[in-house]
Parts: C-alpha cells; structure tokens; sequence
C-alpha cells in the first residue's frame, strides 16, 4: 500500500511517500512494525497521541483494519483555516 | 457550493461581490477570512502551508455538505490556500448565503471550526532564526464540541 | 472604527479589501451584508428606508463601542443605507477585526443583533398594489437577550 | 419642544415634526395631551406597546420626565439591518 506522511512527520521520516508491502492488520500494527524497522520511524511514532490518521482519505483510528486500504497517512493534528 | 484549493493569492472582496451577486436577493451573506499575522516578535519570513491533497478537497466538501444540512443555506464557498505565504496575505475564506442571518452565521462559525481541526493543512512558521510547525491548539478541538 | 450612514450604493467587495488592509496581520476579519430580499410574490419594486438622522449616527457609534468593550476588536465598521432600494440591493454591512475568530463573530452578531432592534431604520415594502411597512419580529428583540 | 414622528406615526399624524409648548411632565402625559387634541394623534398612540420613545436621541420610556428634554421622537419598533 501506499504511506504518505506530511509536515513534521514527513520531515522526521525523511520521505512524503512510500510504499509498503505488509501483512500488518491494523494501523497500530503497521506503526508497530515501522517502528522497529528503523529509528526515524520510531522518533515519528513515538507518542500517538499527537498524531493522526487518514485511511483512502478519510480521518480513522489506530486501532482501525487495514483490509482493502490502498492508502495510508500519518500527519500531526491540522492546523488549516 | 464552490471549494477552491490553490497556491496563487485571491481577491476576497471580489470573491464576496461574486458570490453576492449569484446568491441575489438571499438577504444575509457573512464571510470570514483569514490573514497571516505576524509573530509577536514581528519577524515572521513565511508562513507555508503544506496539504493533501485529494483529501483537502473531499474533506472541505464534507464539511460543506454538512453545514448545508444542518442550516438553510442558499450557497456556500470556502477558498483555502496552500504554499508560500507572507504577513498580511489572504490564507483562506469561507462565504454563507441564507435567507436570514442565524442561518449564514452559525454556518460560517460551523465551516471554520471544522476547516481548522478536520481540513489537511498543516502550517509552518520560518523566521531568519529557524522555523516551527504550528501546534494545534486545544480550544480549536474544543470548538467542535458546540456542533 | 468607521460608520457610515448614506443613501448612496456602496460595494461590499472594496470595503471587505479596504478594511482588511487597515487592520492587516490582524488574523481574522468577519463580514455580514444584508441584500434586500424580494416578497415571497416577487413584486418588490421598492424597499424605502427611513431614519432618524443624528440619532442613526448616535446609536451606532454607541453599538460600535458597546462591541469594543466586550470583544478584544482591532477595528469596527458599519455601513447603513437610507432611501429608496431594489431588491438585489446592498442595505448594509458590518465587518470586524480581531486576532481570534471568536471574538470577530461574536461581535459582528452582536453588531448585527443591537442594530437590528437598537438603530432608528424604519423599512417599507413598496410594490405596484401599495405600500407596508415591515413589522419587527419578536425573535429580532429575543435575540438581545443573549448577550 | 420639537417633537418628530417616524413611520407610520408619520404618516398617521401626517407631519414629521413639529413645536409643541406643553407644561407635560412626563412622556406619557404628553401622549395624553396630544391624542386629546386630534383624532389623528389618538390614532397613532392608540396602542403604546407598539410605540418607542427617545428623549434628545436616547431611547427613552413613556414614564420618563420631560423636564430639560428639547426633542421627543415617537416611532414603532425599529427594522434596520
């Protein structure tokens, strides 16, 4: 699937976009196996609670499956307007 | 409805006269737009704003869709910029056309509090000295909780 | 903080641009314009305004200063047509600046709020069977309780 | 006293203004004296509570004093905005 990443996400994870090929269920698990791939992702996901989801570009859950998902973005909360 | 998503700068007060004319006769027409202020410390370079796009738009759609349900609303347009702004410049603009004022108000009120915690920008301070992501603030959270 | 009352058209685009400069960096700018609306017959030929000149003056000064004390305000401006209008036409327009949103709507649904029921206008519906001259509505002075 | 009308109040007593020398003490004697002059002065304060009062360009009451007042307007319900 496609990851997409934006603002201090995406400046910490060095990359707008990639893509990954993985078996993770939900979007918790995927975080899970980023972060242990390398320690950008780990610095990136380190608190969850100060960031976001969007799952096919709607707002989702950590805890939300990835079954049918073709696209993936993390972002800090918007700050638009 | 009209959602526009765009880097290059745009004229509000043409975009009220606009879109007065092509709601004519709905009575009560109210706007809000949204300047970059300066840093307290006055030295504010840029203000850059950074979106997703595709996203951008189906969730400024969304959130016009649903004001149009809540309210009675004859027209509805919202204008956001992306990219490299400067102090003073037009970031955004939303426009409610009801029969009666209640009705634009509480929409536009409605559109903004949702555009600032719901829409995909994130906006990034850079000064001579560094720059800063913009954190998002509680109260803009909170906002959403009158809906 | 600027009011004006005349009898001559204005346009609500140069002001919103006029008003955005002189309060620039101020962040948020709010606009209301009320259009006169035509009869649900669609047979309005006239919409006439009379006031109270001196007094129209007075009480929106008052109005204007009232919504500075309660709202952090970097300006005001009201704008209030008299005479003979069409429907289509702009009556009037208030517009607020503040550094917060919040507190530019809040203000300019006040200003809206007070004028409709606080300043000495007077309309009268003119079409080709005669004349009528609009009742004030019970919801118009309930709305003041709010604030 | 100038005593000015707007509206209908205008139009039912049929100028806009006027000098009236009146020893009314206050704004409710002077609606009295008046609509017991003319029929068309009765008509347009017929009913108060359709009526607003304002005192040298104050909104003012029918039970205010006139003492020291030089202009007394009467109208309806305003209908700005």
């Amino acid at each position: 699937m496609n990851v997409l990443y934006f603002a201090w996400v995406r400046e910490r994870i060095g990359l707008p976009k990639e893509r990954i090929d993985t078996d993770a269920e939900t979007v918790a698990d995927l975080v899970h196996e980023l972060s242990a791939r390398e320690e950008r992702y780990a610095a990136a996901f380190a608190d969850l609670t100060a960031l976001r989801v969007a799952l096919d570009q709607e707002l989702s859950s950590f805890d939300a499956p990835l079954a049918g998902v073709r696209e993936v973005a993390f972002f800090p909360p918007m700050t638009g307007g | 409805m009209r959602i526009v998503v765009q880097d290059a700068p745009f004229d509000p007060g043409a975009e009220l006269n606009g879109f007065t004319v092509s709601t004519q006769g709905t009575g009560a027409v109210v706007t809000f737009t949204g300047v970059v202020r300066d840093l307290a410390t006055g030295d504010l370079d840029v203000m850059e704003i950074e979106h997703y796009p595709g996203m951008t738009e189906s969730a400024l759609n969304s959130i016009a869709t649903e004001a149009q349900k809540r309210w009675s609303l004859v027209d509805v347009l919202v204008i956001h910029r992306y990219g490299r702004l400067r102090p003073g410049d037009q970031i955004m603009m939303v426009a409610t056309a009801s029969r009666h004022r209640k009705d634009a108000f509480e929409a536009a009120e409605f559109l903004m509090d949702y555009l600032k915690s719901r829409a995909p920008f994130w906006k990034k301070e850079i000064t001579r000295d560094g720059s800063d992501w913009v954190a998002s603030k509680e109260e803009d959270e909170a906002a959403l909780n009158r809906w």
